[in-house]
Order: structure tokens, then C-alpha cells, then sequence
């Protein structure tokens, strides 16, 4: 049986396309990634925060993108100035996001929990966060989900989602085409309403049930009329998942 | 020429209270801790840093009290955790988080690297982070009108780096990921380079990244970024920093008594 | 993957007339030149080139009529002289020199790879050069208040680099001197690579510095930067230079005649 | 016995002190770094416009700064995006520059003769020349001298000398201490008088008389007092400058 976490990484891989540029943090993005490259996506071009472009490690996953095993096989051993400016030039379509709140319109905050001049807890920061966010086509947000983390309003705005709604990305004067693209928790899988850009379930894992999802938010979650279950692993994503991982650092 | 090599007491006595650093490195790869270890034992105060990623050296030099403020992208253990004594000492408004993205301090090194004031940014649309420090102005664009986010150059008094290689003339050379060294290198008014291995500059069989012209000294520094990694010589002491995490105290303490750096691993 | 390999024939058919082209290389070093005579033998009209430091491939062009304006820093032969066919197309206004140094060639090219409309550039405050073709202008940095030269963004719509070795997903290798290629590469639209050796792209022995996600072809072209140098490969050819130089309509007959590209040398 | 050329770059090349960094161009400020080197300042570090920085290339010259052999010995392959940054960031020291005409200014035109809209002759243009001479601390112009090419208004200023006197450079908001150092012509050396920035004899090659000085000028030159005949080149100097140039490319 897998794990949360397991179900959520190769949730996530599953959702990275063939003939792409994902932008690879450390963690789950960096296991969904590698898992994609490894079974259904050969051809996906990792494109790690830390300088790395296009390596495909081999072995045991490296458990940090700053990691010598990013470069194993790939292009480029660069700068974070390198693979940042493909972000910020536009080449890169798909990338990574986590949080501690996030709101309904997809905003993320990484930075801290309560004021900010006078935090109740300080957290690490943007990193490449408000990037990724505002310049790749379809970022994909993992994060757990409970009611202090789906929230009605952030403590700091660090990683912009929609803003206020449809119009928010434009104004703010982001790329056209940009966007949260999917939430994946414990619990599903949700999108962002073309309409309303709020947070939409498109599909639950098996276990849970609509209730759970609202039960887990702080704002309310509308339901997409052809929702689904997923999938579960199959036999081979839960194996080479665990063989990147066998240490269990990400996924135990 | 003149050996630019000395002892890493010597070169962290360069470096006065209040000075503004910008330590190479990412997260928990190559930084240059023992370099950060030899200014703790000095006792160096009201520093601030300028880091894209920081980690361990960051969050040591909050610990010792060294620390006045962080003009940082993130702060943090990556998977092992938050970084609690830099985050402790924001909390308590003890030290000032010039809230950066790891792209604006870059960029904000590049501008230094050009010799101009400034520099556009692409990214920054949006987030909160840009107003509350002051780190992101706009501009219009002169030939388009376009409103667009630029950061401040960001100048420091030195660049320490840790490197595999360098030579007494301060040639250096990193092997694998030069994270954003390179571009520190060039932004600073002085640069310190530790090193594992310190060669003649008539035996070099790679090709350094960083021209002696642009460093000030050389330290021999074996193990210089433990219990961070250094590839291909040695990876994340994951011991060392675990120990850290729970009694910071212990750890600093060691430092203190060794008096000089001493090859740190937790074996 | 399928492979981006096509032929020169192909390449050069998917650049418009009126396309603004970045070109690679450096002077006489290193120059799409095959790709240039090709532009030639099909004829295309009312191109742009952007170049720092253009030669052969920039005087072709205002040769065959191509040509209907440069954004270069330096266009001439060095110690070979003027690039006078060129020079005759600016004295008799049919080409339009859009006034820029080398550097500020880089700054705009710069401006495109991190995605934003200028860069501000250090070292054009006095020289005539800004006002003339409103390539330079000024704005005041919003932390320091100083008065700050900017340029525009340049954005080829194709960039066009002469390598030593490619693979068929665009993966490119340049020994020794990059020039401006790589930056060149990321400014653009869309990249077209020749080079003097086609491989497979699992038989690398050499770490490629243009990641082939950025290519939109692949040509093979041996000498394809002849009778200029491609190193280590070969030198210049500096009797078919001269020739050139001394008879330029010939040399361009002979280009048209040939119908493809044939490795271009006086020997 | 040495001609023109020859004398020009072995005066050039007592000009570069030991542990600088000179930018160095094609032809004769090639020829004058690499036989520095090769004589009095086996530490002068050669930043070469192609893009090397420390090359002491060994035989036969590099006859163009694009060249393989300019990165010989060297530490850096770069760019000249990367030689660039490190004169506008101000790393370097000494710079060359020549020109088709120059003031008594040592402002420098390298771009037409005649109208810019409408040019009789279209020159090269900038090249670096324009940020080599913002820049640099002190730049050292070679050129042949004439009454064409000493003029006493330039057809266009392309690189900066002092504009209109001591104030110019500051007001344009070049960055202190730099501008023209020396000019070396067929005839003797000039600097820049400090008070006035004027063009002023302080050397003359022997065979050549103050009147040769202003027979070759549009423009009034000043001789200082103690102006003196300049050493001839001791046989060391001229046989290491032949040996870098066998077939005469430059020096012929």
C-alpha cells in the first residue's frame, strides 16, 4: 500500500507531460520528476533550482536539487542565474510549488506566519518560489491540507496564485498563459476554475470522501461536476518510486 | 608575484564588524563554513549577509549573535528543517530579513558585475515581498512604456567562497555546480577564497573558473564546508547537522574551544 | 525525441525576408558562413543582422542586396580593412547602421534572456553614439537617483551559431571561444544550429553548453565557417579573404553558382 | 633598425606596468601586451577583448584577439560579455585605442568621415571602443599621425577623451580617475596636460622635431618643458617583437 506522500509524488509525475521543461525544487517535486523520467515521460527535461539541465540521475535519487547527482547525464552544469533566466525568458512550462497557506485563488505564502514585522514563526522564504509561480505555464502545488493551511487569508502574499480572480495575473502584469494548475494534498487533486479561478476538486483519492475536503478548509472548496477518483499506483510507479528512494528520506 | 596565500585567522581578521558578506555556496553545498566557524571564534559582530540559499552558515552565524541581518532568498534546512536560530533571532527582531527571492539577490549581484545601479527583474509582479523592504522599485521602461520591477545593486565588502582548487595566485576552481560564486566573485570589493586543496599555479590540469586578479587571499581549508557537502570530496555529514539542530549551544561551543578549524565531521 | 537534424537547404528556407537574425561568432571567427551563403543563394531580402563584431557575414549580406540593416558593434575586416561593401551601403542610405558598441549589443541580447525590455549599461555617458538611432537611453535609478544609460531588449527572431559539434536534439559544443553564441541562443525566438560534426547524442565525450531544448534545428556544415576560422578545426583562409575582398561579385557567383554548400576554401 | 610601427609598440609596451590588467585589442595593442609580457612584466594579466583573461599565448602571435591561441596559458574562456563586465564593474586598468581622427581632447572617431545620416566614409564603428574609453583607468591611443587625423573638430565623437577640457568627464559622468593617458604616434608621445586636458608633446621619437610635432596637427599641441627623445629599442625588444611577428603581419 502507498503512502500519503506517495500517492501525492506520483499524482504529481503523472501530470508532467512528454517533450516538456519542469523546474525541479527539492523534495516531492524532485521525486515526481525523476519518477516521470523513469517511466512514462523518457524525455522530460529537468531543469533543477540548483544549476542543473536535463540531468537524469540514476541510482538513488539525489535528495537535494544543489546535489552533484542532478548533473549525472544532463547538459548544463550552470548557475541558479542560468536555469532562473530560462524561467524568466519563458522557456520553461511546468514547475513546482509548496507552502504553508495557501488560499482559494491559489496564493501561496513561504514566508512567514503572522505579522510580518513582528512574525509569530519566520519561515525560509521565497527561494525560487514567487518565480516559478509568476513565470511558468502550469506550476503544480503539493502541500498537506488542513484548515491552518487552506486558508481564508494568507499571512503574506510570497508565491502569486490568480490574486483576486480572473483579472489578477494581468494586472498584476504577469505573463499571459501562467498559472496554478493543480493542487495535489492528501486528500485529491484540485484545479482552478476557468471561470472563477477559485480552487475546484477534480479528483479524490480513494479513502476520502467530499466531506474530508471541505472538512480540511477554511474556504469553501466547489466540486467539479465530472470529479473522479484516482487511479491508484500501479505496481511499477510504486516500485521504481521506492527504488529512487530507498532510504526513505522524502517518501517515509 | 606575491603568494596571496594565508591562514584563515588572518583572513577573517579582514573582515570588520558590520561588514557586509556574501557567502558562496547553496543551502547546504560548498558554503563556506569554516570560514563562518573562524568568524564566530573572533567573535565578529552586526554582520549581514547576502546568500541566495542559506542554511547552516547563516543560521550559525544567528546563533553566535554575529548576525545583524540577511539579504537572503530562503533560510532554511531544506528537508531537515526550518533554520530556528535565524528564525529565533527574526522573531525577536533581533536580526532584519531583507526579504529577497533567490533571482533578486542575483540580480541584484549582477548589477554590481555590470557597474550599474540597478537592474530589471522579471518575476517579481505581484508578490508582497518587493515593498516591504524597500529590495523592489519599478521603472518604466524607456522604449516600451512597460512598468517593470528592478533591484537595488547589491555590493558586498566580501565575497568568501569555498572552492576544490585554488593556487597561491588565487586561480580557483569549483568542480560541479558553481551555484552563484562566480557572480559573487566579480560583485565584491574583496574576495576570500577557501579551499580544499591549494596547488602551484604551474600545475593546474583544469581550467579555473575564478581569475587570481579579482582575490585578495587564499586559505587552505580541508573539509571547509563540512558537515555541508563539498562534491565530489565529501557529502552532507547528516549526523553533524541533526546534532546541530538539536543543541546549537554544544555545537558552537566546539568551535569556540578548537580555537582553530579542525576537520569538522561528526565521525 | 525525433531528431532536429535537417539540411541547410530547409534551415534557411524557414527565415522570412525581413527577419531580424542574431549571427554567432566573433569578426572572422567562428561565423555562420554556410548558412549565410545559403541565406544568398535563396535570394532573401530586406534582412536585419544583429552581430558584436561582424565581417564576412555582415558584408555578404550588403553584397547580395540582403541586407537592410545592422545592429552591430563593429563591422570590418580587422587587419584586412573596411567591410566596403557594407560601408558603400550605408554612404548610399540602403543599409541602416543602428548605431551600438559590442557591449551594448550583449546588454540588449542580456535583456531578452532574463525577459525584460532594457538593461542598463555602464560606459556609454559622452560618446555620441546613444542619441543617433535611439538604441541608448536614460533613466534614474529609483535607489540611487543616478542618471543611468539603458538599451533596448534585442530580440532576434532567429539566432543563427556556427558550433564544432552538435547532436540531433540540438545539443551543441563550442571549443574555446564562445563569443556571445550562448547568450545568443537563449535571446532568441528560435535557434538554428550548424556545425561542423553531427553525432549522437549518446556518444558525447565533451559537456555541450547549449541545451538542445533551445534549438529548433540541426544543420551539418562542414567548413561551414569557412574561409573565416572555426577552432581547433581550422584558420582563416586568408587567401579566399583577399580574394573576396579584391573581387567580392565574384566570389558571390560562385557562391550562387555551387546550388548547395560545397566546403568553401581557396586551396 | 626599427621601423614606424615597431617603434610604436615597444613604446607602447614600456607604457604597461607589472601587475595590471590591460584590455587588449587587435594588431599593435596586441603586439605591445604580449611583448610586455614577454619582457618587463611577465605579470601583466591580458584580458583579451575576444573573451580570454590571462592567455600568454607562446611562438607566433595571435594575430586576431578572437583567436585559440589568445586563451594559451590562460585562466578564463569567456565571453566578451564576461571581459566586458569586468572593465565596467572597473577591474581593468589599461586599455588601447586608435581611431581615424582625434581632438586635442583625445576624443576619438572611429565611426564615419563626413555626415552620420549621409557618411562619405562609413568606419567600422565602436567596436569596444566606446566603453574602453568611459572606463578604463588610463587608455593609451596609438595612431598614425597627420593633419587628417589630429583635427580639430571630430566628424563624431564614438570614445570619450576629456570632451572640452577638465570638467568633461565628470560631467558626462564617467567615473573618476580614468581617460587618455598616452598618445603614441609615428612622431613621439603626448599626454594630457593636467590643468587644461589638452594634448601636450612629451616625447619625441628621434629623427622627428617639435616641428614635425605641429606640421602633423589641426590643432594647437603644447610641449612640455621637460619633453625628451625617447629610448630607442634596445635589440632585446626588437628581436623578442620580431619573434612574435615572423611574418611581419602587424609590424611589416
Amino acid at each position: 500500500m502507498a503512502n500519503d506522500t506517495e500517492k501525492m509524488i506520483i499524482t504529481a509525475s503523472r501530470l508532467l507531460p512528454q517533450d516538456t521543461a519542469v523546474y525541479v525544487g527539492t523534495g516531492m517535486p524532485l521525486l515526481a520528476s525523476v519518477l516521470a523520467l523513469n517511466t512514462h515521460a523518457p524525455d522530460l527535461l529537468l531543469v533543477y533550482e540548483g544549476g542543473g539541465v536535463g540531468g537524469k540521475p540514476t541510482g538513488r535519487l539525489p535528495i537535494q536539487v544543489s546535489e552533484s547527482l542532478t548533473y549525472e547525464n544532463g547538459v548544463t552544469v550552470g548557475s541558479m542565474d542560468y536555469v532562473m533566466s530560462l524561467a524568466q525568458a519563458g522557456w520553461i512550462q511546468y514547475g513546482f510549488l509548496g507552502g504553508a497557506q495557501i488560499d482559494q485563488y491559489g496564493n501561496l505564502n513561504t514566508t512567514v506566519i503572522g505579522d510580518w514585522e513582528k512574525p509569530k514563526v519566520r519561515l525560509p522564504g521565497s527561494g525560487g518560489g514567487a518565480d516559478i509561480a509568476s513565470l511558468c505555464e502550469r506550476t503544480i502545488i503539493i502541500m498537506g491540507q488542513d484548515k491552518r493551511k487552506f486558508v481564508e487569508r494568507l499571512d503574506f502574499l510570497t508565491s502569486p496564485g490568480y490574486f483576486d480572480g480572473p483579472e489578477g495575473r494581468a494586472k498584476a502584469g504577469l505573463p499571459a498563459n501562467t498559472g496554478p494548475y493543480r493542487v495535489i494534498t492528501q486528500i485529491g487533486v484540485y484545479g482552478f476554475d476557468e471561470e472563477t479561478r477559485k480552487m475546484t476538486l477534480l479528483h479524490l483519492f480513494e479513502g476520502y470522501t467530499l466531506e474530508d475536503v471541505q472538512a480540511n478548509s477554511s474556504f469553501p472548496i466547489a466540486v467539479s461536476e465530472d470529479w473522479s477518483y484516482i487511479e491508484p499506483p500501479s505496481a511499477e510507479e510504486l516500485e521504481t518510486l521506492r527504488s529512487l528512494d530507498p532510504d526513505g528520506v522524502v517518501i517515509a | 608575484m606575491l603568494s596571496k596565500q594565508i591562514n584563515l585567522r588572518e583572513a577573517a581578521s579582514n573582515v570588520s564588524d558590520g561588514a557586509l558578506l556574501a557567502l558562496g555556496g547553496n543551502a547546504l553545498h560548498r558554503s563556506p563554513i569554516a570560514f563562518v566557524h573562524e568568524l564566530i571564534r573572533q567573535g565578529k559582530k552586526n554582520l549581514s549577509v547576502i546568500k541566495t540559499a542559506g542554511a547552516l552558515d547563516v543560521d550559525l552565524l544567528a546563533a553566535a549573535n554575529s548576525l545583524d541581518s540577511v539579504y537572503g532568498g530562503y533560510i532554511g534546512f531544506e528537508m531537515f528543517g526550518l533554520a530556528q536560530n535565524y528564525r529565533k533571532g527574526v522573531q525577536k527582531q533581533e536580526i532584519v530579513a531583507h526579504e529577497h527571492a533567490c533571482a533578486s539577490v542575483i540580480a541584484g549581484l549582477r548589477a554590481s558585475i555590470y557597474g550599474v545601479p540597478f537592474q530589471p527583474i522579471n518575476g517579481f509582479q505581484g508578490s508582497e515581498l518587493p515593498e516591504l523592504t524597500g529590495q523592489v522599485k519599478y521603472v518604466d521602461c524607456p522604449f516600451t512604456g512597460k512598468r517593470t520591477a528592478v533591484v537595488p545593486a547589491l555590493r558586498p565588502d566580501y565575497t568568501v567562497i569555498h572552492v576544490n582548487i585554488a593556487d597561491e595566485k588565487g586561480n580557483a576552481y569549483i568542480e560541479g555546480a558553481v551555484f552563484e560564486d562566480l557572480i559573487m566573485a566579480r560583485a565584491a570589493e574583496k574576495v576570500i577564497v577557501t579551499a580544499e586543496k591549494v596547488i602551484s599555479s604551474e600545475s593546474w590540469a583544469v581550467r579555473p573558473q575564478v581569475p587570481g586578479f579579482l582575490v585578495e587571499s587564499v586559505v587552505l581549508a580541508e573539509q571547509g564546508a563540512s558537515p555541508g557537502s563539498c562534491a565530489p570530496f565529501y557529502s552532507i555529514d547528516k549526523k553533524a547537522l541533526l546534532d546541530y539542530l538539536k543543541n546549537p549551544e554544544e555545537y558552537l561551543e566546539e568551535v569556540r574551544e578548537a580555537g582553530v578549524h579542525v576537520q569538522h565531521t561528526s565521525g
